[in-house]
């Protein structure tokens, strides 16, 4: 299976560890990743926030990019980059006069397509089944805390893949990698995202609940698909458990990174030993 | 036609004095078959009346023309003075030169001018008038009243009273339908069994009401005063006649778990069971779903048990035919069921509460059953999770409702009330217990329902927040549930043992499919639709079906009772004659040169056209063609319209007197 | 034309007896003084009120037309409005396209309550009939000879049709050896025949003269007659059988159909034609695999050039068009869809459509048929073959065609499981020209 | 000794009976595809160059497809008759051919036999008809199997024959047509062209018109009408186009107030033609109407009135959407009776 | 939060859009969608307060507590005008040095600092940047966009 890849910015920035895991997760599942060319940013929060036609024009220049280079289908791991995909996808769909507008703005035909899928949906498509006959070392150790975060289940009219209040579908790949996921209540809180610079008060005061809450259920790692609830919860966790005087030191991991593992990858192949908190002794593997 | 009397009235000073009656009546005489014209000053007085009748008779006319007043006003009059004078009332028409003319214009030339053309039209048009009867349709004057719930009940015996027998046809195994659950009503608080079960007894025994509990409307053919109605009657494996109702089946029984329908849940029931005590008829029923005899052939103790030997595994389900002549529909309500996976696609869960989730998030029926006295706890208020008495309750009012995120638009009206009921049961039950209640709006219009709500905060000191709640989670066995105050314009935090969704109010399931069967309109949201909202408020749209209850809209006990009361008298009054006599001006199809292409049946808003086929004695088909049941058929035309041959004409606007009338104005 | 001085038009309302009637009688209650230009003609309901009587107004020289009833959703008969508002949607493109001046057609909805509405609604018309002065749409001067619609023939296809023919041929013979059925209704050298031996089967041809749609003769008694037939079909003629069977006209499972997947026969319609291959017949004979696109100027191009002649143009045009027109009827009887036992043309109680091939009998005979096709016409084009007097009737179909497709988004004969236009309705049904 | 004139004159001829207020008519173009005899509004759309043959005939020039013969009132006296104002044109057609020409003797018969039909009578004695000898024709042509040809004179006034050099040569064959042209009768005509148009051959003899009545008296009851029917779909076209067929209805028209009679064509091959109030037909289906066609044309008008009821026109042919008319059904006679 | 959403919607009701533009909400709001997927009557809370950003950052009316935010966000667009894709290096720093500059706080330049050498010794720092090729659409869809204006 080959599809089309739109890392983003953070995949390519800060939270390369999450583009190395899931570039060598799908290989091992023989997804192969091609990139689409010379994409550009999706605009992010700061566009939403301050111009909607931007918010439009950056994410539809990618769609359009994609859809020339030939792709069906294209992986978004950054939710918020699919979020604003998809919304672009919408917006051009419903509004005519918009779209001869974007088309304009960004220089290139707006159309059908592509798909823009999530991680999750990837392994999902990628089968849940061929995926648990994959599985060399079955994750008994871990007990996840499923993080699904804002973007990649809401708001339900825009990502409409699972239950926006009770999501279950990540569950069901890490129940195949063999790690047992705990029943927990902060699976869609908000992590602070974009406040990371902005606002650090809020990220770090957000952040703790969700660990917190985490650990309370009897989890002893937290599984993401979002680079910045990444950089929230593990670069972070150092900050807000010195803030809070807590300890938790919890691992958070990428969902590629726990099928990595589950493959039998190592951390050096996931880039897993390149996250701030590291695999606690207890979660050690024997 | 060619003996036409013209009789223009002056309706005083009103006509005459802008319309020049002399002028009308001369030029009147002039137009072709008219023998005779005539003025006078009040028509539709009895001496006025007597100048028609005399001229009919006199000049032996067979067709009037009365210029006069909107034919809304008198045509019912003059129809009688023309009958009364021996003339077919039918071949009457009223040209209306007041408000049509006099009233609304001022120059008398022109008015008289105008006059004259109406009166010109209606000459022209009397010339085609056919001599009509009124159809005459025989009532079989017996009801159906589908649902057993309060409406149903209180619908069936007041048609019971008047004189008729009725068919009461409930789904379930008893009646009572949702009151016999309910604990105590607002705003008296008195227990709902209490009030309700003597009228469930009463309607059990009373030998003019035919009870067919266990039982579904199959079909229904026919029209007002004559349907054809099949029930299915389901299996009961139990012999009613035999059965004592001694219930020894129901303790031997050994598969107990069965979840309670009656208890939504909230208690159990053996494979063989009475879905409460006081059920009507006092009976039980096997599930067959669940009951070993039948899925294995195993157990089968209750019939060893049973002394009367009335277990009967060779029961199947039977068709029963019912003649009737009105139908009631009284098939009430269920709840929205919250987070599930919803039938319409623009209807959706509510996740976010956690119901289904957490045992402790319940809805407002099932917190019914748990304070009712009768109920699996026996009142006592205890959690379903473990079973202690909640030290907490957070109540969500508006959980679907006027919830357009969540494709219900409406407001259930019921819960605002309910949910105050239930804070103070529960205070009145749990002195120590907090009651918080989340709302949006309090509706609280009735007699008594506001003071009843104030009591519930005022007294009772239920804490109410407007706004709503965001989301239910579960801490180390706290619901916690994290929602806003408005008012405040502040986050709120409940920790609560036990919350209570005041679930919407929707139809029961099945009624588009029955509604189909009746040819009932429903709305968006499946409620049947009344044929005028205010006017006609328990008529359909297809004659001798009416309807009351929830299945209409949301509505309180006394609300549902008192419509079912108006759907009976409706009944009584269809019944109160014989037969039925209609306004004989409906479509009629020439069934000569019908092409049946039958887009009049497609057309047709009472499905009134049906398709037929024309046969020789040797019965070899001749021909399909449409057919117009007189029964049903109201007369609007449009299938005149869109019948290319016009083959389909309609009796009092014809198309002969229709084009007379504007080749008239030629 | 301008307003002529001391000119009273006449003006006659259709109006449902429920809303807009009383709504008159309000105004009457109420004293509100209108124009005394009105006549009124009371009906049960505007479901009831029949596009033929808009036109017999225009006969007999009303100035203008109001047809007026109840609000949507307060029909007295629950929907009569609704019928009607669809077919006035239609009647009103084909008076466009015919010419007739639209302005002196009113819709509006009137309820009982608004005699004062009523009251403005006269007045507003008269002022502008007035305005407008005497409407005489009979007494048009009829374009000069030679004037054309501007219709496009393509080039008839020059190619070798023998293969098809062979085909065809072997094809009937199996059908009547198999004794599947008891006649092919087929082309012949100069006409349609009808095969009833296998032998016969030599007679069937396959050539540009096989226009004609035979599915015409399958209603005929003769024909029906000689049993279980089989029909030969191109893909434009088929859309005739969906609609005969939705119109319970024709039972498919007795009939057998032969498709002949064509290429255009060099008539008008082949210029829009994208249903060359037939799609529910029983054998597909095939002379292409292309289905064919529409072109890029769209299926209506020919009639979107007429209706660029100004609409004086358009009604001269029709004038000199209908003037021609014998009343031969080979129009209707050539035609798939006029099926009726007794066409409308043919009764005389009332005298709906005058019969005399005079200018007003035309007109309201090709007034009528168009709009009896309404949704139905499946545009094989065989009236406008057929017609002796070579009248364009295709643009007329087209008008109705293109309205329920843009409108409704329906093309008749193309999807057995829709509902047809005529007969049906939906709330979402476009009435920015109701006031 | 004849005169000739060149085409040129013979418009300037015709646009000066226009200007004087004479109704003329002759083949026209009426729209790309189709000609008609029809009234000229100018002499520069007659169409005279090569051999064209009308979609329709002249008849409607003496019969019109619709005609009110005179008007009623009706009031509560009773109803009132009242003749119709009607002023007949003098009228010229020009370009006939010779086989629309045959037509109007035979109709005179028709219109005469009983009683003189003054609205008949009074448009043909209006009616002066200059014909153009045939130069060619089609394959749908059969004039000389009913005794006609591309010259022959019946019914026309005048004879203009092609000289092939942009000229004719005039013959008068009538009075009425000596007085229109301003020359003298000449029954026999001596000129060159007149007797190169005589000797045009025209189509060739398809059949004999006796054995067509032989076979009709034998086969009233032959399956051959109802089989050679199956395509009819009984419009009329095939006799509204016909230079002879003559049927015709009576209707009312108006209100209730008052209105015309009118008299308008009507086709044996419509179901309703023969449909009696009834509700019987005596002839319930398209072969019996076929059939009827044929035996009017070649048995029961030559018996009535000596002279077969077609004129080989072959209008019947051309203007049949399914193939069918006069010749074609007769070639299946000949065809299944090797006559 | 000085207005939640419930406040900020009424105020819109009721017209008054300055106190909605005024309120610090607006950019305490982490787009987390919630309360969109929440509201009983499909009022999207979550695209309405991106409009009041924008307006807010149109008309220059931003609550000085909140200027941070803007200024991230302005550098961030900016960053990305010119990059075509995101420069975490550059952003950090032009976005510090705007605070700094503009509110003379100097504790902002350590927040975080600690940070940057953890990031690179996790080959996390990209000191250079990326870049796309076709930098002139970016900026060209830039301009047309806010030319375009907002909305």
């Amino acid at each position: 299976m080959n599809i089309g890849y739109y890392p983003g910015c953070a995949l390519h920035g800060s939270s390369n560890d999450y583009d190395q895991s899931l570039r060598a997760t799908l290989g091992a599942l023989d997804v192969t990743l091609s990139e689409v060319d010379d994409w550009i940013c999706c605009g992010a929060t700061a566009a939403h926030s301050l111009n909607h036609k931007l918010a439009v024009a950056l994410p539809a220049r990618n769609l359009a990019l994609a859809r020339l280079q030939g792709h069906a289908e294209m992986l978004a791991p950054c939710p918020l980059c699919s979020m604003q995909l998809l919304r672009a996808e919408q917006a051009l769909a419903s509004d005519d006069k918009l779209r001869a507008e974007i088309e304009v703005i960004v220089e290139a035909p707006a159309g059908a397509g592509p798909r823009v899928l999530n991680l999750i949906q990837v392994f999902e498509n990628a089968g849940l089944d061929r995926l648990k006959s994959a599985v060399k070392k079955p994750l008994k150790h871990l007990k996840a805390a499923c993080y699904y975060g804002c973007l990649l289940v809401r708001p339900p009219g825009v990502t409409s893949f699972d239950d926006a209040e009770q999501p279950r579908s990540m569950e069901a790949v890490v129940a195949a990698t063999g790690a047992s996921a705990v029943d927990w209540n902060y699976k869609t809180e908000c992590c602070g995202a974009g406040m990371t610079m902005a606002s650090p008060e809020t990220v770090l005061e957000l952040s703790n609940r969700i660990l917190a809450n985490a650990a309370a259920h009897g989890a002893n790692c937290l599984v993401v698909a979002c680079p910045m609830c990444h950089v929230n919860l593990d670069m972070k966790q150092t900050a807000i458990e010195k803030r809070f005087g807590v300890h938790y030191h919890l691992p958070i991991y990428y969902l590629s990174d726990l099928v990595g593992m589950a493959l039998g990858l190592s951390p050096g192949e996931l880039g897993t030993e390149r996250h701030f908190v590291t695999a606690p002794a207890g979660a050690k593997e024997a | 036609m060619s003996r036409i009397g013209v009789f223009v009235c002056w309706c005083g000073e009103n006509i005459a004095r802008t319309v020049d009656v002399d002028k009308v009546v001369q030029a009147s005489r002039a137009l072709p078959g008219v023998r005779v014209a005539e003025h006078y000053k009040y028509m539709c007085s009895d001496p006025g009346q007597a100048l028609i009748r005399d001229k009919i008779v006199a000049d032996k006319l067979d067709g009037v023309v009365v210029a006069s007043c909107s034919p809304h006003m008198h045509l019912k009059t003059f129809r009688r003075a023309v009958a009364n004078a021996g003339l077919n009332p039918y071949r009457m028409e009223v040209a209306n030169v007041r408000e049509h003319c006099s009233w609304v214009h001022h120059d008398k030339a022109t008015a008289t001018e105008k006059a004259i053309d109406l009166i010109r039209m209606s000459v022209a048009k009397v010339h085609y008038d056919h001599a009509l009867q009124p159809i005459r349709v025989p009532v079989t004057r017996r009801a159906l009243v589908i649902g057993g719930g309060v409406a149903g009940i209180q619908a069936a015996l007041d048609i019971a009273d008047s004189g008729y027998e009725v068919v009461l046809v409930e789904r379930d195994p008893s009646i009572g339908g949702k009151m016999a659950g309910l604990s105590e009503t607002f705003p008296t608080l008195d227990c709902s069994q209490c009030i309700l079960t003597p009228r469930m007894v009463e309607a059990g025994q009373r030998p003019r009401i035919r009870l067919h509990t266990y039982s579904e409307v199959e079909s229904v053919e026919g029209f007002i005063g004559n349907f054809e109605v099949t029930i299915r009657k389901k299996a009961r494996y139990v012999d009613m006649v035999k059965c004592t109702g001694c219930g020894e089946c129901m303790k031997i029984c050994p598969l107990k778990r069965t979840p309670s329908e009656f208890d939504f849940g909230m208690g159990t029931r053996p494979a063989i069971y009475m879905p409460f005590p006081q059920a009507v008829p006092a009976r039980p029923v096997v599930d067959k779903n669940v009951c070993a005899k039948i899925i294995r052939n195993g157990c089968g103790l209750c019939e060893k048990k049973c002394a009367p030997g009335a277990i009967n595994w060779q029961d199947r389900d039977e068709m029963i035919q019912e003649k009737v002549g009105a139908i009631v529909v009284a098939t009430g309500y269920k709840l929205y069921s919250i987070g599930r996976e919803q039938k319409s696609a623009k209807i959706t869960g509510y996740g976010e509460y956690g119901y289904g989730k957490y045992k402790d998030v319940i809805d407002g029926l099932q917190f019914e059953r748990l304070v009712s006295a009768s109920g699996p706890t026996n009142g006592e208020i205890k959690r379903p999770s473990d079973g202690k008495v909640p030290q907490t309750i957070v109540f969500i009012a508006c959980v679907g409702s006027r919830d357009n995120a969540k494709g219900l638009a409406y407001c259930s009206k019921i819960c605002c009330m309910y949910t105050a009921k239930h804070t103070m049961l529960y205070k009145h039950k749990v002195h120590s217990g907090e009651a918080h209640v989340f709302y949006m709006d309090i509706r609280a219009g009735g007699k008594g329902y506001d003071e009843f709500v104030r009591r519930a905060i005022e007294q009772d000191g239920a804490k109410y927040y407007r706004g709503r709640v965001s989301k239910i989670t579960q801490e180390d066995g706290k619901l916690i549930v994290r929602g806003a105050d408005t008012l405040a314009g502040v986050p709120v935090t409940v920790e609560a043992d036990m919350v209570v969704l005041a679930a919407a109010m929707r139809p029961a399931d099945g009624i588009e499919e029955l509604a189909q069967k009746l040819n009932v309109g429903v709305d968006e949201f499946g409620f049947l639709l009344e044929s005028h909202p205010k006017l006609r408020p328990v008529e359909t749209n297809s004659a001798g079906v009416f309807i009351c209850g929830a299945c209409h809209a949301p509505k309180d006990i006394p609300e549902s009772v008192a419509q079912a009361s108006a759907a009976a008298s409706k009944v009584a009054v269809t019944f109160a004659a014989s037969e039925l006599t209609r306004e004989p001006e409906i479509a009629k199809i020439n069934e000569l040169t019908c092409a049946a292409c039958f887009a009049c049946v497609r057309t047709c808003p009472y499905h009134a056209v049906e398709r037929a086929e024309i046969r020789a004695r040797n019965g070899t088909l001749i021909k399909y063609t449409a057919r117009v049941n007189e029964g049903l058929c109201m007369g609007c035309g449009t299938c005149v319209a869109v019948c290319p041959s016009k083959s389909a004409d309609i009796e009092g606007f014809t198309e002969e007197q229709i084009y007379s009338m504007v080749e008239a104005l030629a | 034309m301008s307003g002529t001085i001391g000119f009273e038009p006449k003006i006659v309302a259709f109006v449902c007896n429920w809303c807009t009637y009383l709504g008159a009688d309000l105004a009457g209650t109420a004293r509100l003084e209108y124009p005394a230009n009105v006549r009124i003609i009371r009906l049960p309901c505007t479901g009831r009120i029949d596009t033929n009587l808009v036109v017999k107004a225009l006969e007999i020289g009303a100035d203008a037309v109001l047809v007026s009833g109840c609000h949507p959703g307060d029909c007295h008969y629950s929907a009569g409005n609704y019928h009607a508002r669809r077919r006035w949607m239609l009647f009103r493109d084909l008076l466009e396209v015919v010419g007739f001046d639209t302005r002196r057609l009113h819709f509006t909805w009137i309820s009982a309550a608004e005699g004062r509405k009523f009251q403005q609604v006269i007045m507003e018309i008269t002022e502008q009939t007035r305005a407008l002065g005497p409407y005489r749409p009979y007494e048009t001067e009829p374009a000069q000879p030679g004037a054309s619609a501007g219709t496009i023939h393509p080039p008839a296809l020059a190619r070798d049709f023998a293969g098809v023919r062979q085909e065809l041929r072997a094809a009937a013979r199996r059908l009547l050896e198999e004794g599947k059925v008891k006649v092919v209704i087929g082309y012949g050298a100069s006409g349609p025949v009808f095969i009833t031996r296998p032998e016969d089967s030599e007679h069937l041809e396959w050539n540009e003269g096989c226009l004609a749609n035979l599915t015409v003769y399958l209603k005929r008694p003769e024909v029906r007659a000689l049993g279980a037939a089989a029909v030969v079909v191109k893909g434009c003629d088929e859309r005739a059988l969906v609609v005969l069977e939705k119109e319970s006209q024709i039972r498919r499972e007795e009939l057998q159909v032969i498709g002949v997947a064509c290429e255009g026969l060099g008539q008008a319609k082949c210029a829009a034609c994208d249903t060359h291959v037939p799609r529910f017949a029983d054998q597909i004979i095939s002379s292409t695999a292309a289905q064919g696109e529409a072109p890029a100027d769209g299926r209506y191009a020919d009639l979107e050039r007429f209706l660029e002649k100004p609409r004086e143009e358009r009604l001269a045009y029709w004038t000199a068009e209908f003037d021609r027109c014998l009343k031969c009827y080979a129009c209707r009887q050539v035609c798939p869809m006029c099926y009726c036992e007794k066409c409308l043309a043919d009764k005389n109680r009332p005298q709906a459509i005058d019969s005399s091939p005079h200018r007003k009998g035309n007109f309201a005979w090709h007034l009528s048929r168009a709009i009896h096709l309404a949704g139905r016409c499946v545009g094989c084009d065989e009236c406008t073959r057929a017609c002796p007097a070579g009248i364009d009737l295709r643009l007329l179909n087209l008008a109705l065609a293109r309205a329920a497709e843009t409108q409704f988004g329906y093309r008749a004969g193309m999807d057995p499981a829709v509902e047809p236009v005529v007969g049906v309705y939906s709330l979402q049904d476009k009435e920015e020209f109701i006031q | 000794m004849s005169q000739r004139i060149s085409k040129d004159d013979l418009r300037k001829r015709t646009g000066a009976w226009i200007a004087n207020g004479k109704t003329v008519a002759g083949p026209v173009q009426v729209k790309p595809g189709l000609v008609l005899y029809a009234q000229l509004q100018s002499p520069e759309v007659l169409l005279v160059d090569g051999w064209i043959r009308p979609g329709n005939s002249i008849k409607e020039f003496v019969f019109p497809r619709h005609e009110a013969l005179y008007g009623y009132a009706i009031d509560g006296a009773g109803i009132t008759l009242h003749d119709l104002p009607a002023e007949i044109p003098e009228q010229i057609i020009i370009g006939a051919h010779p086989c629309d020409a045959a037509a109007l003797p035979i109709l005179d018969k028709l219109f005469n036999w009983d009683y003189p039909d003054d609205f008949f009578n009074r448009r043909r004695e209006a009616t002066t008809v200059i014909t153009i000898a045939c130069a060619g024709h089609d394959e749908q042509c059969f004039c000389t199997s009913v005794g006609l040809g591309p010259a022959a004179e019946r019914g026309s006034d005048v004879m203009l024959a092609d000289c092939g050099d942009g000229s004719y040569e005039v013959r008068c064959l009538t009075e009425k047509g000596a007085v229109l042209w301003g020359g003298t009768v000449e029954p026999a005509g001596d000129g060159a062209a007149q007797a190169a148009a005589k000797s045009v051959a025209g189509p060739e003899r398809r059949f004999e018109p006796s054995d067509v009545a032989e076979f009709a008296k034998e086969h009233f009851e032959d399956p051959f009408w109802r089989e050679h029917a199956l395509a009819c779909v009984g419009c009329g076209a095939c006799a509204y186009t016909c230079p002879v067929c003559h049927c015709f209805d009576i209707v009312d028209e108006g209100n209730s107030h008052g209105g015309v009679r009118a008299r308008n064509w009507d086709a044996c091959q419509f179901a309703m033609f023969t449909l009696h109030a009834s509700g019987h037909n005596p002839r319930p289906a398209q072969g019996a109407r076929q059939r009827q066609r044929i035996y009017h044309k070649f048995l029961m008008y030559p018996e009535k009135f000596g002279e077969i009821l077609c004129t080989g026109c072959g209008n019947c042919a051309r203007n049949c959407p399914v193939g069918l008319g006069v010749l074609p059904v007769i070639s299946e006679i000949c065809h299944a009776e090797s006559i | 939060m000085d207005s939640p959403p419930t406040r900020l919607i009424r105020l819109l009701q009721l017209g008054d859009l300055d106190a909605a533009l005024r309120s610090d909400s607006i950019w305490q709001c982490v787009s987390c969608q919630t309360c969109s997927t929440r509201c009983p009557k499909t009022v999207d809370c979550a695209s309405i307060l991106d409009a009041l950003r924008q307006l807010a950052f149109e008309c220059g009316t931003v609550s000085p507590q909140q200027r941070r935010t803007v200024v991230f966000q302005k550098a961030f667009l900016d960053n990305i005008r010119r990059h075509g894709r995101l420069n975490e290096i550059e952003l950090i720093a032009l976005f510090k040095g705007e605070v700094f500059l503009r509110d003379r706080a100097l504790p902002v330049l350590f927040e975080d600092a600690d940070l940057a050498p953890k990031l690179q010794r996790r080959g996390k720092l990209d000191l250079i940047g990326e870049q796309v090729r076709d930098r002139g659409v970016v900026a060209r869809i830039f301009a047309r966009s806010l030319n375009g204006g907002a909305r």
